[in-house]
């Protein structure tokens, strides 16, 4: 079943979001489907040079099928991968950025992004169901801007978590967002990285659970927020993840980086991730955990 | 002072204080009275002064807050406290000596302080790692702050570094989660926290102490998300642009009070807290305990309901989308 | 099952089952009706295990509780929960694969497992380190147990090493603290614990995740404060002398009932736990059940106060002395 | 006035002790300090292998004056060093080991080591002055026994523990000894590691305040329960520290151990000790470390 998640078309557009009539631009995610997924028949494996038919791609959950290494999902993708069909609800599908700071550029850049993604931001977030047990869901697009988080994807996790809190649900954050905070909004987007982990502070005194998961890649702000703060840290195999960018580190030390460094089987390595978990199975073992957790204390929100 | 250490856009004073300590020594072997002459040069040099600091540009501010002989953590510590006890490790792993913290007493009133540590010449600093702190010195630091809060102490966090240590040690051990989990923890910690920024405010390795009831900087501090040479280079792929990127960031203290980032600013020596020590002391010795008699009045659910709220409400979101919701509402009534 | 796997002490035993399997295939080959003849030295046999086993002395148990059939944590996990997920990491420096954890559900009941795991053949034991934990691996325990109090699971520990790991870097990490630690935190942790002894209790090793509400063994382990190895290395400079120090420790099941450190012991099919690995399993499940159960009726405080009595009233001191101290009351009343 | 402590005689008998005069053996007491000291004139440095005057040696706090190695106290001489002029007064004096385990040869053992030291057992506790402040202390004494923990030595560091939670006092255990659990009481020594661990949470849940004191030799049962779990750590510079002797650990890995390894030092670089404090600051800092706890919450048991 999970096979067929991925079609040349998005299943994704079939998951009911809530405003999604408001939005102008149903057109405008085909436009980036197409740019994901182009309209050409095969893509190139950026690992083993491999030359790909999209549909076999797409079978394999976008993973390719000649060495195994993963391409990033879209936001739209991963929630077709972990929701269950039509069970999804999307909040705050409208907050925007401003330019705060009046940071050259930046509105074009927001602009742009917008066009090029059919998002309005950096983080889809809504409340869905995931084998049956609803779960308060973040999901970060590395598509736009480098998925960096800035006043609205903190704002929007924040809310996701406290969402959580409010009616008891598990919390589920799929982090994926190479570009730590975004630099359009300066200070305002460090201060997320405290805002979000302040509201995990509240949840996790709540007694509430929350999972996180890292894909690739997550760097900088976000690893260093709510991304580390699970309590359970899943992630994906090869996804690249750390604190500092490894062209940062490299000019720093001044030396080269050993094999396999910031991947999550490095991380799992080293004591951060309590699971590395295959794309095909991560909708299954979340809800185990959830399961796990769900029968004592809180109430079962699953039909399982 | 050595020559070096000089700030270039200080020259033209710097040059002025020169003539009027060679116009005092000639007055004094001569034997002839000079002393208008030079009381009117030392009028001009303080006009000057107050000229130049009255309008810095963000990337003079910089080298101000970068300045090698700027007082660091240990020196407000011992200017500051009666009597200070540094303590060390984090009971995991290592003692990092950029990141630095311990007990000790402010007129009397104990206090758990930590903070970056940077040193004054090259071998201190590089003991120090240019005030770049691992992930120990971050556990250090929240071993610290919840004995602080295990004994009812108010904690001081001073805030110095470039930001956290981009290293494959650092790496290894966990320099995202040290982060993330101080500040998670900080939220919570039921003493008052006061934060100040002292030197540089560099991103997460700043914000790994930084999260409290109130957050300062000394006035000429800075505190970004990433330093504007890092910034440029990204951006505009020349870090040159570095005077640019400073100015765009807004990370002096001015701009980020009015982006309500920070609390208050507090007031240095003319010149900069390194002309005065004891004077830069007593400026934040003042507001530290003025801050934490107004924070000990609050109940503990009162002060954690504010702090909260307090990163609760940072950051901006374009009026129209908000406005959309309000008039979805208004559609419906 | 190799041959040099094989308990010395049940060499008769073992020769006997030889011949009933020689006789066995030789009636078969012949067809010659051997079956009264083998029925006898079966139960010849059953006899002759049921002595062995009944009157087993400490260094046997030793032998038993050290077998490399022995099931491990991770077998008895598997065969006791519905469903079960490794976490990993103590989020600080690395994931111990000497000291494993993680959640699982038995009978629906969800539980926190933590337990040293060896390896049965040398590639896989070289991966645990025989079992012998790391700091890191007590702080991985420590993390899932409080995580298990958050989610208000109750803890099933799994004792089986032959000690924390002596060596360089758990010596830099810390083992002392981490063992110290733990057992500290434990003590206050606000969910039933459950500590089982299923191989070797192996002095602060063993120790370190085994402060509980209850501690079993099963019936052949051993729990010691030191090997007996050691023991007559240090006392009489002669580890030969094991077999003597075995005893003399008062290391099995049934001694340390009668001393109080433990609370009950668990049997085991006949043979040892490792000829029956289903069975030895239902006996363990059976077991927690039944005491969780029992745990979970009782109030939280009550819980802490009933876990701090238990170790608080551990060991012997001369009666005289404390006598003395009555007297002196007398002369006082 | 520190460098008087240490007379030919210890200072330690004037110091008052509780029940003091119901033990038969002041004499025992004075014959092992001849023992410690001999009257002979000198004693050699282990360190340097200078010969040193016994008078100087006494002067300099048992720290050779020619190489700075420091010398092991008796808990007679530590508590002269530590506490007020006759502020101490003593509590279960007479607990005394029985042989649960019928142990060989124990007994014996015993009787040699109470015999040859005046003390009943590996401990001395009771209630102290340090610069007018009033503290719980516990001291190990390294020549009984090694110092190791059984019953009694558990026993009287938990009752020591339960009189400062009680009277709501700091607590100060000085560790120095270097057998850890004592083999003779078989686990019922390694439970006492359990015991005082236990003890000490309830303290520290309490907010009690506790200072361990590492000095040369801590080991085994003892730096792996109560020694590694102050609040503060302080150690003696040079000391010897760590949870498996030098010698398991070289059989075990099979190569030479690096230089200075499990000294103070080298535990303050690896974050297990707070501060290092030398022998003749110990009381101060201590009193200090007091006076900056006690000021709040607690009530001010200092005359300073
Ligand atoms: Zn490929
Ligand atoms: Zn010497």
């Amino acid at each position: 079943m999970l096979k067929d998640l991925f079609g040349g078309k998005s299943k994704y557009v079939t998951v009911e979001r809530k405003k999604r009539s408001e939005e102008k631009g149903n057109e405008h995610k085909e436009d980036s489907d197409k740019k994901e997924m182009p309209d050409d028949l095969w893509t190139k494996c950026k690992s083993c040079k491999q030359i790909i038919f999209n549909k076999k791609l797409a079978k394999s959950l976008k993973i390719c099928p000649e060495c195994g290494s993963y391409f990033r999902l879209t936001a739209a993708e991963r929630l077709s991968l972990l929701v269950d069909d039509e069970k999804f609800e999307e909040y705050d599908a409208d907050l925007q950025a401003e330019n705060p700071l009046d940071f050259p550029d930046y509105e074009q850049k927001i602009d742009k992004y917008q066009e090029q993604t059919g998002l309005k931001e950096a983080v889809i977030t809504g409340i869905g169901e995931m084998n049956g047990w609803q779960v308060s869901l973040a999901v970060i697009d590395s598509r736009f801007l480098m998925g960096s988080m800035n006043s609205v994807v903190g704002e929007k996790v924040t809310r996701a978590i406290e969402r959580a809190l409010e009616k008891e649900l598990p919390l589920v954050i799929v982090s994926g967002g190479g570009g730590g905070a975004r630099m359009y909004e300066g200070m305002l987007s460090l201060m997320q990285m405290a805002k979000t982990s302040a509201a995990l502070k509240r949840l996790d005194q709540a007694g509430g659970l929350f999972i996180s998961v890292l894909t690739d890649p997550t760097y900088g702000g976000i690893s260093a927020s709510f991304a580390s703060l699970g309590d359970v840290n899943l992630a994906e195999p090869q996804a690249k993840i750390g604190f500092a960018g490894p062209r940062v580190i490299k000019q720093t030390i001044n030396r080269d980086l050993p094999e396999g460094f910031q991947t999550a089987e490095f991380l799992l390595e080293h004591g951060m991730i309590d699971k590395v978990v295959e794309r095909a199975d991560l909708k299954d073992v979340i809800a185990r955990i959830i399961d796990i957790h769900k029968l004592r204390g809180g109430e079962n929100n699953g039909t399982e | 002072m050595a020559q070096n250490n000089n700030l270039e856009f200080e020259k033209p004073l710097i040059e002025l204080e020169e003539k009027i300590t060679e116009l005092t020594k000639f007055m004094e072997e001569r034997d002839i009275n000079l002393t208008d002459e030079i009381e009117r040069l030392e009028t001009r040099a303080n006009r000057l002064r107050e000229e130049i600091y009255s309008e810095l540009e963000p990337w003079q501010i910089l080298k101000i807050a970068r300045h090698v002989e700027r007082p660091t953590t240990m020196d407000y510590i011992n200017l500051i406290c009666d009597d200070f006890i540094e303590l060390h490790g984090d009971r995991n792993f290592g003692d990092d000596q950029a990141l630095i913290g311990g007990i000790g007493k402010i007129d009397n009133l104990p206090v758990t302080i930590v903070g970056h540590q940077k040193g004054k010449e090259t071998k201190d600093n590089i003991k120090r790692n240019f005030g770049m702190a691992h992930p120990e010195g971050y556990r250090k630091a929240l071993r610290l702050m919840k004995q602080a809060e295990k004994f009812n102490r108010p904690i001081i966090a001073l805030v110095n570094t470039p930001g956290a240590y981009p290293g494959i040690g650092a790496e290894e051990r966990g320099q995202a989660e040290a982060i993330a989990k101080n500040m998670m923890e900080m939220t919570g910690l039921e003493v008052p926290i006061i934060v100040v920024v002292i030197g540089e405010g560099g991103s997460g390795g700043a914000l790994g102490i930084g999260v409290g009831d109130r957050v300062f900087m000394l006035e000429y501090t800075y505190y970004s998300v990433c330093s504007p040479e890092a910034c440029a280079a990204i951006l505009w792929k020349d870090s040159d642009k570095a005077k640019v990127a400073a100015k765009a960031l807004k990370l002096t203290a001015k701009d980020l009070v009015d982006l309500g980032v920070i609390d208050d600013i507090i007031a240095e020596p003319p010149g900069g807290a390194h002309k005065d020590y004891k004077r830069s002391a007593d400026l934040l010795k003042e507001k530290l305990i003025q801050e934490i008699n107004q924070l000990e009045r609050l109940e503990t659910a009162e002060l954690l309901e504010n702090r909260y709220n307090k990163f609760r409400t940072m950051g901006y979101i374009k009026k129209e989308a908000e406005e959309q919701i309000d008039e979805s509402i208004e559609n419906c009534g």
